[in-house]
């Protein structure tokens, strides 16, 4: 037979082979422009003060009693309240505090603590506005005033992502408290007690459909009814709700595949020994089954970071920190809700980069994680 | 030797009852999921298919073959929408598949292991990164670069919504792929180099063949990513108010987008209307998920038989 | 939310009479009577978000017993929620609608706005006509040579349905009777959006609240008359609306009544100024 | 010696859903004794020695009639399938220890039947280390994975975890299989050694096991006891030709 | 007879990694003889077979010194290995058709050097599958596919397969061993016929095939060849006390 078109093979080869490199440089290519992209754009603004402030700044009112300080030579330091004012841009902030400063007892109009910090921006003293002052005179503007106590309108800055980090992590605890038992109970049930039959298909059926729908679908429902028909407003238990029915698929398939991992002989050998089967699911089959569950839990949260369309239209788009479950102080914005936000909002690409700066490493971290409890538990059994 | 107590009668009356009391709380924990399919379908659908009911019921016809989305005038069509999910989602197929498969044929067949370490990795991470951020990536690169190439000066377009689709749905294709790729046997290998193939040929006539069920199943994986996604596509599709894409680079709206855009304000009918552009994907989804399970299926049971 | 630490427990005598005593000074003494206390929610317009939060820092600083929480989701639902008794108050960037205006929904207007047409620096033309500027939107003009600039189509940037600042913006030119919007418009949500598309692309055209205009994007004379504060207040820069607070006279809470007064306060109005908006006195 | 029926079997058939695993099966089998299954593979021993702790309930296909007495007591009619089971301990081919301590394995039966207090358990699991003998072993290891000790040592810890619960009846499912010479000579010494205070009940495939460490055997052969008598008579006079050759390996 | 040296191996040492599989081979394979490499399990014959076509250049630790030579050209150092394997076909132990019609089957060897010409394909299956015997039972359903045939039938089709590119020589390891005594009937005539036209290598745990059907055979231990020589001779009287021993059954 014919063997005499080597170099045409070798020329067809070579070109898919082509293919292969061009298509894998391809994916590596975007993948880096992205992340490149994303760091580009979102390092700069990321710093301590990004991670930590609020979003948005806050004005207080306070008192302070003075204190007898010794002068100093310096004119931006003030002496009975014992800070020391820098200028920036127009404003007069606090530069430095000493430890036995009285604005460290500064009380706000309700005789609350609030406490002043570095940074804090002083825009009137007593009555007087500081604006277009700079720091030596507003310096001297407190020591001017012979009260014992002073008046300051103080603005703590914002810029920073604290309050959508702290929203995020309480909608991810609420859910996975949601969604974990049920998706782990149903793991259990399908694995452990379900019988071949209609009913099981039936559950399969809808988990796979669970699957399927896309997220937006997910907030039209939630909205519906959670937010409007339970009466609970854009809060985070309604984004909470949505996002447990939305996990529950991956929660109940990773966590059948540990349970299915766990040899049968470990049930029979309970089940001899006497233990009913409530036992042996508790004693030997959640234990085994555990890193597993985790790592289902770690694509829960890793979901529950990434997700925007089901929760803007649930939990709300408010960078507050939610003090309650349910109605307008429950309102809060997660970091890709607010990411989307600004994006819209004020097109400021380079803040919403910076928050994606974060989210980047939270899903590295959390995917490093479920690595590492898979290789932790793959190891566990291989050297046993 | 003594008898321990535990022997004699505790035993049945202790395990009857919460042994029955769980299996009934798995139980109902094992419907939540199915109840909460029916409670979506239920909700979404009554709400999505009451402007079509009752006195000023709208046309469904005219809603589903309509051109023009304009709630301000009372002008609900979707088909125009229709028309660009689809087509933004054949696209990312088109695109997304072969570059995805050949991504996991080197990945699998061909990268050696230290090199497999470092890209699949990088791949779970693609497959991690939020929607927001390939839709900020869409519209910080993708957009402005198509600004420049598109005749009608604009970037944001159905070529836009494609590239950010396909990139999307990459990681899908390729670890799903990847993972049927290496289920092949090594018999077919072995035998295709037997008779003399070359290392690619045996990939592309023996091994990818032979792993073409699970493809499927990515592929299908992939449109139902493609047609579901929101967030990014919104920021860069346009989202134009009426007309049919005459081509690449004509804006589109696609379904979700639709939804997404007005949701969070309209009322009455209008917000009815989403919801019934909600049914539209719904519809969609569903045929794509049967699609899928019956394919799963039919995959799980050629694996068992050879 | 720093008061966590705990209070000492020697105060020291000075601090606490000072405190009343600055509760009473002249300045602030309309805002901080009484003690207010309660929750306001606030729904509406995106546009008049720069200004309000302002506002609500400030109240909340007056009043911190008080909680002000603000999501944006477009005028027509703001005015939806007010109607329908889910917040306290709506904001809105455009006039009430005839159907809107229902017994018992009081209206306070606390700013005006000018809509500014932007579009990007590179742009040659620097001045539009209103009826050019209806062409433009309704589809009879696709070229900038058209209008005075160089040849290239013009892509058309509106905003999405329940926009204020698209309700006014339309009313205004009389987009309506031109048509209504050429279909293939790009449609986006938010201010941002409109502001960072046009920045982007050479042959955009949008609209966007007067707070919007930067040094990304450049702002069109409308038939000659610059977009200002003074020359919108004047009347002479004709696409200009009111930024409107709305609430139910019956459910108001005294806190929301507060806080409404407040908008028209010397106070409250200095931050209309600072982002560009026009005081109503 | 004493011949006291610790079970008695009637016209048993099992069924795994048609197929016919055990046919007309009746037995009786004596306390503190050793008793050995024997028979081809696929024969029905498995089968019917789980039918004796009902592990067979927990297959769903499987039909069973006829009736089996422990004591006079009908197994399936009046008694409870978890107190069944800790009456008759069983213990498996493949040594399979629970993935934790060695002491928990062996505490493991105890504390599924309420026992917490630690000095008890202590004992319990001492004792029956001791009695599988393997307490010199692993008394140094005990919080150790009972995992990380050789096939041999594992299948006496499984043992152990039976003897904890005190059954009155241990069955024996091809113990030794997995095991080297060795491993096997002790298990089998073991066994005898507990005949004195258990019924024990074994499967094997080693002809030389059954013949040295029991007082009964059955031969089964598809689904059928061919023959069931005293050991001795069963290796050196088989009544039945069938058993003849499979114990002279002409089959099997 | 005509004995014309088709392979001829020389000092051919094959190490897997550190482990040395192969040792010293030196041997000359004839043309248009069955050569059947016997010996115990793990003792090289398939890593041999596989160097004679090599098919060990895929895995990453084999290395590999000494020469082996087909009609006198180097096929390590003077010839491409794909090339060598279009000469040099294979059957594998398990029956291995891919998963496409039996067909498609056939046509995988022509269609990948080239052939597109269905006219030429229709052809080449015909005949394939009439030398390996199978043409009857399945020239009906070309079109369904290979899996759904019986193993026997399978491992015929894959023969077909070989066929089909024309190579000058066949290897076969352990062609039959998962076959049922009939279907291995059929491979051995086939073997026997085909012998004609192509030289083939056997490797066979069957001693009675061995000696049914091959000219020469070879025996290998621990990665050796211990006799070589033709096969009456081997098995009747074998020079080697070891080859001995494995042939009558003495280990192994
Ligand atoms: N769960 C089951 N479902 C269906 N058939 C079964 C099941 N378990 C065993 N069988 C069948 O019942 C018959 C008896 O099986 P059993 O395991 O009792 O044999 P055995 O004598 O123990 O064999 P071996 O010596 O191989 O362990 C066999 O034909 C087997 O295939
Ligand atoms: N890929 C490999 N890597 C490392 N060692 C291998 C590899 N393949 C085979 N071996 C080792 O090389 C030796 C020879 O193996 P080979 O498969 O050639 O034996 P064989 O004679 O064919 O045995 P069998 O009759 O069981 O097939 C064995 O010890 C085997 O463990
Ligand atoms: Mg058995
Ligand atoms: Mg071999
Ligand atoms: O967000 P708007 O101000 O345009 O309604």
């Amino acid at each position: 037979m014919e063997k005499s078109n080597w170099n045409k093979r070798k020329w067809s080869d070579g070109f898919l082979k082509g293919l292969i490199y061009l298509s894998t440089a391809l994916t590596v290519a975007i993948l880096a422009v992205i992340i490149g992209f994303i760091l580009y754009k979102g390092i700069p603004g990321v710093n301590l003060n990004f991670l930590v402030r609020n979003w948005d700044s806050r004005t207080t009112f306070v008192n302070v009693n003075k204190q007898a300080g010794e002068a100093s030579t310096n004119p931006k330091y003030v002496p009975s309240l014992g800070i020391t004012l820098e200028d920036e841009d127009d404003t007069v902030y606090i530069k430095e505090i000493e430890s036995n400063s009285p604005v460290r007892k500064a009380l706000n109009m309700k005789e609350q603590l609030y406490e002043l910090k570095k940074s804090d921006i002083i825009t009137k003293v007593d009555s007087e506005n500081t604006k277009g002052m700079k720091a030596e005179e507003v310096a001297a503007l407190i020591m001017g005033s012979s009260d014992a106590a002073i008046r300051l309108k103080v603005i703590r800055p914002g810029g920073g992502i604290m309050p959508m980090l702290i929203s995020t992590i309480y909608i991810i605890i609420l859910t996975l408290a949601i969604a974990g038992p049920i998706g782990i109970s149903s793991a259990i049930y399908l694995n452990e007690y379900a019988k071949p039959g209609r009913v099981l298909r039936l559950i399969r059926f809808a988990i796979q459909n669970l699957a399927g729908i896309p997220s937006i679908i997910y907030g039209l429902f939630g909205m519906l009814v959670f937010v409007q028909i339970a009466k609970m407003q854009y809060s985070i238990l309604a984004g909470a709700l949505t996002l447990s029915i939305m996990l529950l698929p991956t929660i109940i398939s990773a966590t059948e595949e540990a349970l299915k991992e766990i040899p049968k002989v470990y049930r029979e050998s309970s089940f001899g020994l006497g233990a009913t089967k409530l036992q042996t699911i508790r004693k030997i089959i959640l234990p085994g089954a555990l890193p597993g569950i985790l790592v289902a839990m770690i694509l829960g949260i890793g979901r529950i970071v990434g997700e925007s369309a089901a929760l803007i239209w649930t939990a709300g788009t408010v960078a507050q920190i939610p003090i309650s479950l349910v109605g307008g102080e429950a309102s809060a914005a997660t970091l890709t809700t607010k990411m989307y936000w600004l994006i819209k909002e004020t097109g400021d690409l380079s803040t919403a980069s910076s928050i994606a700066v974060v989210l980047l490493i939270l899903i590295i971290v959390l995917n490093v994680a479920s690595k590492l409890i898979t290789r932790l538990f793959l190891r566990k059994k291989g050297t046993n | 030797m003594k008898k321990i107590a535990y022997k004699d009668n505790k035993i049945s009356k202790r395990s009857e009852f919460p042994e029955k009391l769980f299996h009934g709380i798995f139980l109902v924990c094992a419907l939540a999921s199915v109840l909460s399919v029916i409670a979506i379908i239920l909700f979404v659908f009554s709400k999505g298919l009451k402007p079509f009911f009752g006195d000023d019921a709208y046309s469904f016809l005219k809603f589903i073959t309509g051109m023009k989305w304009d709630p301000g005038n009372d002008i609900y069509g979707v088909f125009y929408m229709i028309a660009g999910s689809v087509l933004a989602t054949l696209g990312a197929i088109v695109l997304g598949v072969p570059i995805g498969l050949l991504t996991a044929v080197f990945i699998a067949e061909i990268a050696p292991k230290k090199l497999v370490a470092i890209i699949k990795p990088a791949i779970e991470l693609l497959a991690g990164i939020p929607s927001v951020i390939y839709g900020a990536f869409g519209l910080g690169v993708i957009v402005p670069a198509i600004n420049k190439i598109s005749p009608t000066g604009q970037g944001e377009s159905l070529l836009a919504v494609i590239c950010v689709l396909t990139i999307m749905i990459l990681p899908t294709i390729i670890s799903l792929s990847e993972s049927s790729i290496r289920a092949v046997p090594k018999s077919y290998r072995e035998a295709s180099l037997g008779l003399g193939a070359s290392k690619t040929q045996t990939i592309f006539k023996a091994v990818i063949p032979a792993a073409r069920s699970g493809i499927l199943t990515a592929t299908v994986l992939g449109i139902g990513r493609a047609i579901g996604e929101t967030m990014a596509v919104m920021m860069i599709a346009g989202n134009n108010i009426g007309g049919l894409p005459k081509s690449i680079f004509s804006k589109i709206r696609p379904l979700t987008t639709n939804i997404a855009m007005e949701m969070g304000y309209a009322s009455g009918k209008h917000q009815d209307m989403l919801f019934a552009t909600g049914v539209i994907l719904f519809v969609f989804i569903m045929v794509i998920n049967i699609t899928l399970i019956k394919l799963t299926s039919r995959l799980g049971s050629q694996g068992s038989s050879s | 939310e720093t008061n966590t630490d705990v209070t000492p427990t020697t105060e020291p005598t000075a601090e606490a009479t000072k405190a009343p005593e600055a509760t009473t000074e002249p300045t602030e003494a309309a805002e901080t009577d009484g003690d207010l206390s309660g929750t306001i929610s606030i729904t509406g317009s995106t546009s008049v978000e720069k200004i309000l939060m302002d506002m609500i820092d400030e109240f909340t600083a007056l009043n911190p017993d008080v909680n002000i929480n603000y999501t944006g989701t477009g005028s027509s639902a703001g005015i939806a929620d007010t109607l329908a008794g889910s917040n306290d108050i709506g904001a809105s960037s455009r006039e009430l609608k005839d159907e809107e205006k229902v017994d018992g929904l009081k209206q306070v207007i606390f700013a005006y706005d000018g809509i500014a047409v932007a579009v990007n620096p590179a742009n040659t033309v620097t001045d539009i006509t209103l009826e050019d500027l209806v062409k433009i939107y309704s589809g009879e003009i696709t070229n900038w040579n058209q209008v005075g600039g160089s040849d290239a189509n013009i892509v058309v940037v509106s905003r999405e349905g329940a926009s204020g600042t698209r309700g006014a913006f339309e009313e205004l030119i009389k987009l309506e009777d031109a048509g209504g919007l050429v279909e293939d418009a790009t449609v986006l949500e938010g201010n941002g959006n409109v502001q960072q598309s046009v920045a982007g692309n050479a042959n955009a055209i949008g609209y966007v609240s007067f707070s919007f205009i930067d040094e990304t994007v450049k702002a069109l004379t409308v038939g000659g008359v610059e977009p200002t504060a003074e020359n919108a207040k004047a009347g002479t820069y004709s696409l200009s609306r009111p930024f409107i607070f709305a609430s139910m006279e019956a459910t108001q809470t005294p806190v929301a009544k507060a806080f409404l007064e407040f908008a028209v306060s010397e106070d409250g109005q200095g931050f209309v100024e600072d982002h560009g908006g026009i005081r109503v006195d | 010696m004493n011949d006291t029926v610790k079970f008695s079997v009637k016209d048993l058939d099992l069924y795994y859903g048609n197929f016919q695993a055990l046919k007309k099966i009746n037995m009786e089998i004596y306390k503190g004794k050793i008793t050995a299954f024997i028979g081809p593979s696929g024969c029905g021993k498995s089968t019917f020695l789980k039918t004796i702790n009902r592990m067979n309930d927990l297959i769903e296909s499987v039909k069973i009639t006829g009736s089996i007495t422990m004591d006079g007591v009908d197994i399936y009619k009046d008694m409870d399938a978890i107190q069944l089971r800790t009456r008759v301990g069983m213990v498996f081919q493949q040594p399979n220890p629970f993935p934790m301590s060695i002491y928990d394995n062996v505490a493991y039966g105890p504390r599924i039947h309420g026992i917490k207090k630690k000095s008890v358990l202590d004992e319990i699991v001492e004792r029956s280390l001791k009695q599988a003998a393997i307490w010199e072993e692993v008394k140094d290891k005990l919080k150790k994975s009972a995992l990380a000790v050789s096939g041999g040592q594992q299948q006496r810890i499984c043992i152990a975890r039976t003897l904890a619960i005190e059954p009155e009846v241990i069955l024996m499912d091809e113990p030794t299989s997995a095991l080297d010479p060795i491993s096997t000579l002790k298990i089998e010494d073991l066994a005898t050694e507990l005949k004195q205070q258990y019924s024990i009940i074994i499967v094997t495939h080693n002809m030389q096991q059954a013949g040295r460490i029991s007082d009964k055997t059955a031969f089964f052969l598809t689904g059928e006891v061919v023959e069931y008598g005293d050991t001795e008579q069963i290796f050196n006079k088989p009544k039945n030709k069938k058993t003849e050759d499979y114990i002279t390996g002409r089959f099997g």
